[in-house]
C-alpha cells in the first residue's frame, strides 16, 4: 500500500488510535482467515512464509474481474476479453457476480449514486480482492473535477491497488496493469483489501460524507 | 425452423483452421499510432511559459510551475501536467503558441501511488521524452489567430510624401476589437514593457468594448499613452507569445485606439491616491517623457510639481524628435492638458543654468533631471565640418520649431536609427531625393522595421554596409559623399562587425549630408561640483535603484541614464523616480506600497 | 387533419410559411423566427401552450414530441420551456417556447398528448425544480439520489462551490498564472488606483 | 395495448413504490434488481423488476449512475473547452455528439459557411465509420446476451480494426475529439484509405459467417422472432427513431430527411424490416453494416485529396457567439440525436440539451414492454433497443 504522509487529511495518524489495533478485530464482522499469512495455522514462520508465497502465486494467476462497468472505461473491457486481446491467456477472466470475483475495475469516474453500489459490490467480494482504477477520474477527478455528482479521489472511499492512467487506457495498458497487479500480488504487496478492513471506520466516514442517503449495512457481507 | 438454419452456425468452423485474430503475446505492447495522443513532452528551451496551455485546459490539469528565472520573453514557468485531470484532448498542444508542447505515442504508465502522476514535461525526465512520434501541432489547425488585423494606412503610397498628415490611420472600432480578441493574456508583454503596463487587462477591456476601463488601465502607469500608442518602440510586441509563430498582437495600435476614443481625458480618468505630497515641492528639469511622467504621478499625489523646459513646447524628444505625420501636435497637447489640469505646472522657454540649479536645491524638496541627449555625435570622417553637413537632431528641432530647413534636391542620411529614418522621411516630404547610408545590414538596423518599410514605400533609398570615408566639396554648393562598401565579419563570437573593403570608393553627389549616428549628453549647464559628483565616464548620469544620483535629492532618468534611448524607457525611469522621491521624502507609508 | 398539399407551399417549396400562417390565424400573432428551413421558433404565451400543442398533435402532421427542455434565464427571473414538435411527414420541426415565472415555476403537463413527456417532465422537475401538475412522476427521483441542494441545473447553483464543499480533491497542487507571476516578478505597479 | 394505458402497473404507486390501498400483494411476487452490477445490463443502469416465476409482472428503470452533469459543466466552459467534454456524452459513439456541438455552434456563429469542402467529407467519413463500429458492437452484443459467444468475439475484433483506423486518423481509439469547430483537426494520413479499405474488405468477407451465426441461426431465430414487439402505434406517440422505427418498416432516417454534411451526394439505402421484434431490429443493423461499408467506400472515392481541413479560426480563448437558439440533429446508430443549443452572446454556452434516442427507448418503451416479458429476454431487448445510459442522463 502507499505510504501515508502527515500532510494529508486522510492520513492514518489522524484516525482515532482505538481503531483497528494490531491483533484485534475491526468493527465489522471480518474474517481472520482472510488476512494473508497471519493467524492462520500455528506453524513455523518459515513454513508460514512458504505457504503465503504459494498462496500468492495461485492468487496472482487467477484474476476474476467483476462485471460492473462503472464508467466510460468499461468500453475497453470488451475488446480486452474478446479474441483480439484475449485476456484469458493471461489468467484473467470475467466474473458475473461479486461472490466469484476478486478484481474490481473502477473504470473511470464514479457518480455518488454508483459509489454506493460499488461499495456494496466491493464488500460482497470475498477476500483477498484487488481494485484496479482506470483513468484520470479516479486519481483526481479527471475532466469531471467540477461536476456536482462525481467523486474526485477514489482512495478516500476504497483502497486502490493499481492505477492505470490514460483516458481511457487502451486494452494493452490494461494488460500491463494486470501484469503489474500480478507482480504485486506475488510479492504480497497488494494489500488494499487488508487496509480496507483495518480502517473500515475511516472509509465509512468518508463514504457517508458523499452518500447522503446512507442505507448500507455496517458491512455488506 | 428449417434444418438449414440449424446447420448454418456450424459454418463458423471453417475459421478454425485459419490464422487467429489474437495479437501474439510478444506483440502485445505495440506502439501507438504516429499521431497518438499519449504522454506529454515539452521542449523546455522552446517553451516561453506563456501558460496558454493551462488557460485552454478545461480540466484544470495544467499548473504553471516556476523552474527558471523569469526573463523578458520567458516567464520561467513551465507546465506541470496532472494526470489525475488530463483527458488527452491535446488542445494544449494545438494551442501552444511556441509549438514546444507535444505528445508522445507512449501510452503505458502504471503505478500504485496516485501521487506520481504529476510531472513537468521536459524537466522531470521521462523515458518518452525523446519519442519522435505522437501528436504534434499542425499548421492547418490553429486555435489562436496568427494573423494581425491590417492597419489602415494612407493610400496610395505616393500621396504620403505630399502631406504632413498621419500615415497610419488607426483602427476602427470593429478592427480594434477583432485585434484585441487575438490576445491570450499571457502577460509576457508586461515583463518586456519598461514601465510594465497592464497590457492584458486593457486589451481585454478593448475586446469587451469598455474603453473607459481600458484608458484607466493604461493611465495607471503611463502618463503619455497616446504618444506610446503611436510611436512606442514596443518591446512588448517583440515577446508576444502569438508572435512566436505569427504576427504579434498590435499592442501599440490598440493603445492608440483606446486613448483616441476620448477627447476629454479628465472626464473618464479617476484616481484615488492618498494626498501624501501636500506641502512638498519638486522641480523637474527637462519636459521630456521621463520628466512629464515624474511630474504627473507626483502631482496626483499632491506634490507641487514644476516642469522647466528650454523649448517653447514640452515633450522633449517626442516633440522635436518625432515627425508630425507619426505623432501630431494635438495628441501631445491633449496629454499635456491633462497634466496641467491635474496640477502640474509647466514653464516653457525656461533653460535652467548653474546658478538657478543651486537655488533650486534650496527651494525644492527634490529635483528630477531629464534633459536627454542633445549633443550630436560627429561623422568622424574627413569633411565633417563642411557647411552642407548637418546633424539630424538640429534639423529636427529646427523643423519642429517651424524654422525653414533647406535640404536641397538630394540628401544622404548617415545612420540606421529612428532619428535617421525620421530625418529621411522629413527630407522626403520637403521634396528631396533621400538615401540612407548605414554601416551594417538591414536586419541590424536599430530603427523600427515598420518604419524602414514605410520609408522605403515613400521612396527613400537605402544603402547598407556603407562606411563613409570622407565628404568633399563640389562646385555649386554640392557635396561629394564618398563611401566604401563593408563586409560583415564575426570576431570573437559577438555580433558581426562591418569591415571596410579596402580600395573601393563610391561617390554620391548630394546637397546635404545629414548625420544621424547618435547623440551625447550635454550637462555643461550643471554646477561643476554637482556635475563632477553625478556624471559618469560617458558623460551620462549614474543612478541608484531609486533613481537618485550621488547628489542627495537630485534624481535623474531618461536617455541620460539608460542606454536604450527610447521614450518608454525614459518613462520607466520617471516612475522609478516617483517612488524614489516619495521614499526619499519619507511621505510614503508601507500600506500603499502593495 | 388539414392538408399540406403542394399548393400550400411557399415559393421555396418550404411548407413553413403555410404552417405559421395557420397558427397565426388560429392563435394570434406570436413572434416567429425561422432559424432554418426545417426549424421554426414560436414564442407563445403560457396560456396558449396546451391548446396549441393539442391542436398540433391531433389536427396537423406535427405528431411527435422530439424533446422538451428548459432554459434558465436567471437575469429575467424566468424559465423558458422549449417543446420541439416534429412533423415526420414534412420533415419540419416547430420549436415552441413559453416563459414561466422562476419563483413559482409551474407549467401544464403535456403527458396526455405525448407519453414520453412524463420522463422529460420528471427530469425537469428534478433538475430545474419546475413543477408539472398531473404529470405522473413528479417528485420521483430520476437521476439524482439523496440530493439535498437546490436543483442543480438552475443557473444560481454553483457546481464548483458544491464540489469543493463535498468532494475533496487530491492536495498538493499550486498554480502560478503567468500573467500575475510575470507582473509580480518584474515589479508591475499602478499609480492611479 | 395502447401506450396511454398507464395502468400497466395496476394498483401500484410509483412514488412510494408500494401497492395502493385496497390492492393486495401477490405472495408469489418477487422483487428483483437487474443491474447496475449485472453482466447482462447495457452499461451502468438498472431495472427494478417485480417477478412471478421467470416472467416479469412490471418494472421500472433506474438511471443516473453515470450522471456527470454535462449540460451544467458546458455552461461554465468556453466554447473550445466544451469540445473535449462533449464526446463523453455517449461513450460508444463519440463522433455524433462532436458533430452536433460543432454544427450547432457553427450555425449560430456563422462559421458554417467557412467549413472547407474537405472537412465536410472527413466529417462524413468519421461519422459513418463511427456508425459502423457501433453497429458491429451492438450486433455482437445482441447475440452475446443470448449466450452465443462466437459472433461477439468476431464483431468486437472487427470493430477493433476500425478503431485502429480511428487511432491513425484522430490519435485516439475511443475518444476521437476530431470534429472541431470549423472543420476537423487533422488531415488523412498517407495510405489511410488503403488500410481502411482492407479493414472494410475483412468485415465484408466475414459478414456471411456472421449471418450464419446470427440471422440464419435457428437458435437466434427462436429467441428473437416475435419477441419484444414494439407496437407500430407507439411510433408517433413516443417519438421513436432509428433502427427501432425502421424495424417497423418505416423508412425514416435523419440522413435522408434532414440532409446534412455530404450525405445528399452519397448513394445509400435506408434499411427497413418488418415485424418490429428483436429479429427485425437485428436485421436492420445487419443491413446497415453493408450500407455503411458502401457509404465509406464512396466517401473514399469522392473525397478531394487537396485542400484545407479546417477553416481559419478566431482566437478560441476569446471566441464569442451572438445570442441565438437552434436545434441540430444527426443520425446516430440508435436514431435521431440532437442538440438544443442556446447562446447569449458571451464566450460560453448558455444552455445545451442533448436529445438522445435512448431516452425514450430505455425508459418509456422499455418500461411499457416489461409486463409479461420473460426475464431471459430482458437483456436482449435492451440491446435491441440500444439503450445507452450515459446518453440518457448525460
Amino acid at each position: 500500500m502507499r505510504k501515508f504522509d502527515p500532510d494529508r487529511p486522510w492520513d492514518l495518524t489522524t484516525l482515532p488510535t482505538t481503531m483497528a489495533p494490531k491483533g484485534s478485530k475491526p468493527h465489522a464482522p471480518t474474517d481472520d482467515r482472510c488476512f494473508l499469512g497471519a493467524g492462520d495455522v500455528p506453524a513455523a514462520p518459515k513454513l508460514q512464509e512458504a505457504v503465503a508465497t504459494i498462496k500468492n502465486w495461485f492468487r496472482a494467476s487467477s484474476l476474476n474481474v467483476l462485471a460492473f462497468g462503472t464508467g466510460c472505461g468499461a468500453i475497453e473491457l470488451r475488446p480486452l476479453s474478446t479474441s483480439r486481446f484475449d485476456m484469458s491467456r493471461f489468467g484473467i477472466s470475467g466474473a458475473p457476480s461479486p461472490r466469484q470475483a476478486n478484481v474490481f475495475i473502477i473504470s473511470g469516474y464514479l457518480s455518488t449514486k454508483t459509489l454506493k453500489r460499488v461499495i456494496r459490490s466491493y464488500e460482497q467480494m470475498p477476500n483477498p480482492k484487488w481494485v484496479v482504477a482506470l483513468g484520470s477520474c479516479t486519481i483526481n477527478g479527471g475532466m469531471y473535477w467540477d461536476s456536482y455528482n462525481t467523486i474526485k479521489v477514489l482512495d478516500l472511499y476504497m483502497p486502490v491497488d493499481v492505477y492505470i492512467t490514460g483516458c481511457m487506457p487502451r486494452p494493452e495498458a490494461l494488460i500491463a496493469g494486470f501484469d503489474y497487479l500480478m507482480q504485486d500480488i506475488k510479492k504480497g504487496e497488494a494489500n488494499g483489501w487488508h487496509h480496507y478492513l483495518e480502517n473500515l471506520e475511516w472509509y465509512r466516514d468518508n463514504q457517508k460524507k458523499v452518500i447522503t442517503d446512507w442505507d448500507l449495512p455496517n458491512y455488506s457481507w | 425452423m428449417s434444418l438449414k438454419n440449424v446447420i448454418a452456425p456450424f459454418s463458423a468452423w471453417a475459421r478454425a483452421v485459419q490464422k487467429p485474430f489474437t495479437v501474439p503475446e510478444a506483440d502485445t505492447f505495440r506502439p501507438g499510432a504516429d499521431r497518438y495522443r499519449g504522454w506529454h513532452i515539452n521542449d523546455t528551451k522552446q517553451c516561453i511559459g506563456c501558460g496558454t496551455c493551462g488557460d485552454i485546459c478545461q480540466n484544470g490539469a495544467i499548473d504553471m510551475m516556476p523552474v527558471d528565472d523569469a526573463t523578458k520573453g520567458d516567464s520561467g514557468l513551465r507546465p506541470l501536467v496532472d494526470y489525475g485531470r488530463c483527458c488527452w484532448c491535446a488542445l494544449c498542444v494545438d494551442v501552444c503558441p511556441s509549438g514546444s508542447l507535444g505528445m508522445s505515442n507512449n501510452y503505458i504508465w502504471i503505478d500504485r501511488d496516485p501521487d506520481v502522476f504529476r510531472y513537468i514535461p521536459g524537466v522531470d525526465k521521462k523515458e518518452w521524452d525523446d519519442d519522435s512520434k505522437g501528436w504534434r501541432k499542425e499548421e492547418g489547425f490553429n486555435l489562436v489567430d496568427p494573423d494581425r488585423v491590417p492597419m489602415p494606412m494612407m493610400m496610395p503610397e505616393e500621396d504620403r510624401v505630399k502631406t504632413w498628415a498621419e500615415v497610419v490611420l488607426g483602427y476602427s472600432e470593429k478592427e480594434a476589437r477583432a485585434e484585441a480578441a487575438r490576445c491570450v493574456e499571457c502577460g509576457l508583454c508586461v515583463a518586456a514593457c519598461p514601465v510594465h503596463m497592464h497590457i492584458p487587462e486593457y486589451i481585454a477591456a478593448i475586446r469587451d468594448g469598455q474603453y473607459d476601463v481600458a484608458v484607466n488601465q493604461i493611465y495607471d502607469n503611463n502618463a503619455l499613452p497616446e504618444m506610446c500608442g503611436k510611436v512606442c518602440t514596443r518591446h512588448c510586441e517583440d515577446v508576444c507569445s502569438i508572435g512566436v509563430n505569427g504576427d504579434p498582437l498590435a499592442i501599440r495600435w490598440l493603445k492608440r485606439f483606446a486613448t483616441e476614443q476620448f477627447s476629454d481625458l479628465s472626464a473618464v480618468l479617476s484616481h484615488d491616491q492618498p494626498q501624501i505630497g501636500v506641502g512638498k515641492s519638486v522641480a523637474v528639469i527637462g519636459g521630456g517623457p521621463g520628466g512629464l511622467t515624474t511630474a504627473f504621478y507626483l502631482a496626483i499625489r499632491g506634490f507641487k510639481v514644476t516642469v522647466f523646459e528650454a523649448l517653447p513646447q514640452v515633450g522633449g524628444a517626442t516633440f522635436f524628435g518625432i515627425p508630425k505625420y507619426r505623432f501630431p501636435l494635438p495628441s501631445l497637447e491633449k496629454q499635456v492638458k491633462l497634466m496641467t489640469d491635474w496640477g502640474v505646472e509647466i514653464k516653457t522657454n525656461h533653460k535652467v543654468e548653474a546658478d538657478e540649479f543651486k537655488q533650486m536645491q534650496q527651494d525644492y524638496d527634490a529635483i528630477y533631471v531629464g534633459t536627454g541627449l542633445l549633443k550630436p555625435s560627429s561623422l568622424r570622417a574627413e569633411g565633417e565640418d563642411l557647411p552642407g553637413v548637418m546633424p539630424a537632431i538640429e534639423m529636427l528641432i529646427d523643423h519642429h520649431l517651424g524654422k525653414t530647413v533647406e535640404v536641397g534636391e538630394k540628401v544622404v542620411v548617415v545612420g540606421g536609427g529612428n532619428v535617421a529614418i525620421d530625418a529621411a522621411r522629413i527630407s522626403r516630404r520637403l521634396g528631396a531625393d533621400v538615401t540612407i547610408a548605414y554601416r551594417r545590414r538591414m536586419e541590424d538596423m536599430p530603427a523600427d522595421h515598420e518604419e524602414i518599410e514605410d520609408s522605403e514605400s515613400e521612396g527613400v533609398h537605402l544603402i547598407t554596409q556603407n562606411i563613409p570615408l570622407r565628404v568633399e566639396q563640389l562646385p555649386e554648393g554640392k557635396l561629394d559623399f564618398i563611401w566604401g562598401p563593408a563586409e560583415m565579419v564575426s570576431e570573437g563570437g559577438g555580433r558581426p562587425r562591418p569591415k571596410l573593403v579596402e580600395g573601393v570608393e563610391n561617390h554620391l553627389a548630394v546637397d546635404k549630408v545629414i548625420v544621424a549616428i547618435g547623440q551625447k549628453p550635454d550637462l555643461r549647464w550643471l554646477p561643476t561640483d554637482v556635475a563632477e559628483k553625478i556624471t559618469n565616464s560617458w558623460g551620462g548620469i549614474t543612478c541608484d535603484e531609486n533613481g537618485m544620483t550621488a547628489a542627495a535629492g537630485v534624481f535623474a532618468g531618461g536617455d541620460l541614464v539608460n542606454d536604450t534611448a527610447d521614450a518608454v524607457s525614459a518613462m520607466a525611469d520617471g516612475l522609478t523616480a516617483v517612488d524614489g522621491i516619495i521614499n526619499y521624502l519619507g511621505v510614503g507609508s508601507k500600506t500603499e506600497e502593495g | 387533419m388539414f392538408d399540406f398539399n403542394h399548393s400550400n407551399l411557399d415559393e421555396n417549396g418550404n411548407p413553413g410559411a403555410e404552417i405559421v400562417s395557420r397558427i397565426h390565424d388560429r392563435f394570434g400573432n406570436f413572434p416567429v423566427h425561422v432559424q432554418k428551413p426545417d426549424l421554426i421558433r414560436l414564442n407563445v404565451p403560457q396560456t396558449d401552450i396546451i391548446p396549441l400543442l393539442s391542436w398540433l398533435r391531433t389536427e396537423t402532421p406535427f405528431v411527435q414530441l422530439t424533446h422538451l427542455t428548459a432554459i434558465d434565464w436567471l437575469e429575467e427571473d424566468e424559465f423558458e420551456l422549449v417543446y420541439l414538435i416534429t412533423a415526420p411527414s414534412l420533415c419540419i420541426s416547430l420549436m415552441v417556447c413559453i416563459r414561466v415565472n422562476r419563483e413559482k415555476a409551474e407549467a401544464e403537463s403535456v403527458f396526455n398528448l405525448w407519453l414520453q413527456a412524463e420522463t422529460y417532465e420528471q427530469e425537469l422537475h428534478e433538475m430545474f425544480g419546475i413543477h408539472f401538475p398531473g404529470s405522473p412522476r413528479q417528485g420521483v427521483p430520476f437521476i439524482l439520489e439523496g440530493w439535498q441542494d437546490m436543483p442543480p441545473m438552475r443557473r444560481d447553483f454553483d457546481t464548483v462551490e458544491y464540489c469543493n464543499r463535498t468532494h475533496p480533491e487530491r492536495p498538493g497542487r499550486e498554480h502560478h498564472d503567468s500573467r500575475i507571476y510575470v507582473g509580480r516578478k518584474f515589479g508591475e505597479k499602478g499609480y492611479l488606483k | 395495448m395502447s401506450v396511454f394505458d398507464y395502468n400497466t402497473q395496476p394498483g401500484f404507486d410509483l412514488i412510494s413504490e408500494t401497492p395502493n390501498a385496497g390492492t393486495t400483494v401477490d405472495p408469489k411476487e418477487v422483487q428483483l434488481w437487474f443491474g447496475p452490477q449485472h453482466p447482462g445490463i447495457t452499461g451502468n443502469m438498472s431495472v427494478q423488476l417485480w417477478m412471478e416465476g421467470d416472467s416479469i409482472k412490471r418494472g421500472i428503470t433506474h438511471v443516473g449512475y453515470l450522471h456527470r452533469g454535462f449540460e451544467k459543466l458546458m455552461e461554465r466552459r468556453k466554447f473550445i473547452q466544451s469540445f473535449p467534454i462533449v464526446c463523453r456524452m455517449c461513450v460508444a459513439e463519440p463522433d455524433t455528439t462532436e458533430y452536433l456541438l460543432a454544427s450547432s455552434l457553427e450555425e449560430l456563429s456563422g462559421l458554417d459557411k467557412e467549413v472547407p469542402e474537405k472537412a465536410q467529407w472527413l466529417r462524413t467519413l468519421i461519422m459513418e465509420m463511427s456508425r459502423l463500429q457501433v453497429t458491429l458492437m451492438v450486433l455482437g452484443g445482441q447475440v452475446g446476451t443470448m449466450g452465443m459467444g462466437t459472433a461477439p468475439n468476431w464483431t468486437y475484433t472487427l470493430r477493433d480494426f476500425l478503431l485502429d483506423s480511428f487511432e491513425e486518423l484522430t490519435g485516439g481509439r475511443v475518444y476521437h475529439m476530431y470534429i472541431a469547430y470549423g472543420g476537423v483537426r487533422r488531415d488523412l494520413t498517407k495510405g489511410f484509405a488503403q488500410r481502411l479499405e482492407a479493414t472494410l474488405d475483412l468485415i465484408e468477407e466475414r459478414l456471411p459467417y456472421l449471418d450464419d451465426l446470427i440471422l440464419n441461426s435457428a437458435v437466434f431465430q427462436a429467441r428473437t422472432k416475435g419477441v419484444s414487439v414494439v407496437p407500430t402505434e407507439w411510433a408517433d406517440e413516443i417519438g421513436i427513431t432509428g433502427p427501432t422505427l425502421r424495424a417497423m418498416g418505416v423508412a425514416s432516417d435523419v440522413r435522408r430527411d434532414y440532409p446534412y454534411l455530404k450525405y445528399p451526394e452519397l448513394d445509400f439505402d435506408i434499411c427497413t424490416a418488418e415485424g418490429s421484434d428483436i429479429y427485425a431490429r437485428t436485421k436492420v443493423r445487419r443491413d446497415e453494416i453493408s450500407q455503411s461499408i458502401h457509404i465509406i467506400r464512396q466517401i473514399l472515392q469522392m473525397m478531394p485529396h487537396e485542400g484545407a481541413y479546417c477553416a481559419k479560426l478566431p482566437n478560441m480563448l476569446t471566441w464569442t457567439i451572438p445570442a441565438g437558439m437552434t436545434y441540430t440533429r444527426a443520425e446516430s446508430s440508435r436514431g435521431e440525436m440532437g442538440f438544443v443549443m442556446v447562446t447569449d452572446g458571451s464566450d460560453k454556452i448558455r444552455r445545451v440539451h442533448l436529445r438522445g434516442p435512448s431516452y425514450t427507448n430505455a425508459v418509456t418503451i422499455l418500461e411499457r414492454m416489461l409486463p409479461g416479458m420473460n426475464i431471459a429476454d430482458l437483456s436482449a431487448t435492451m440491446v435491441s433497443l440500444q439503450t445507452c445510459p450515459p446518453e440518457i442522463e448525460r
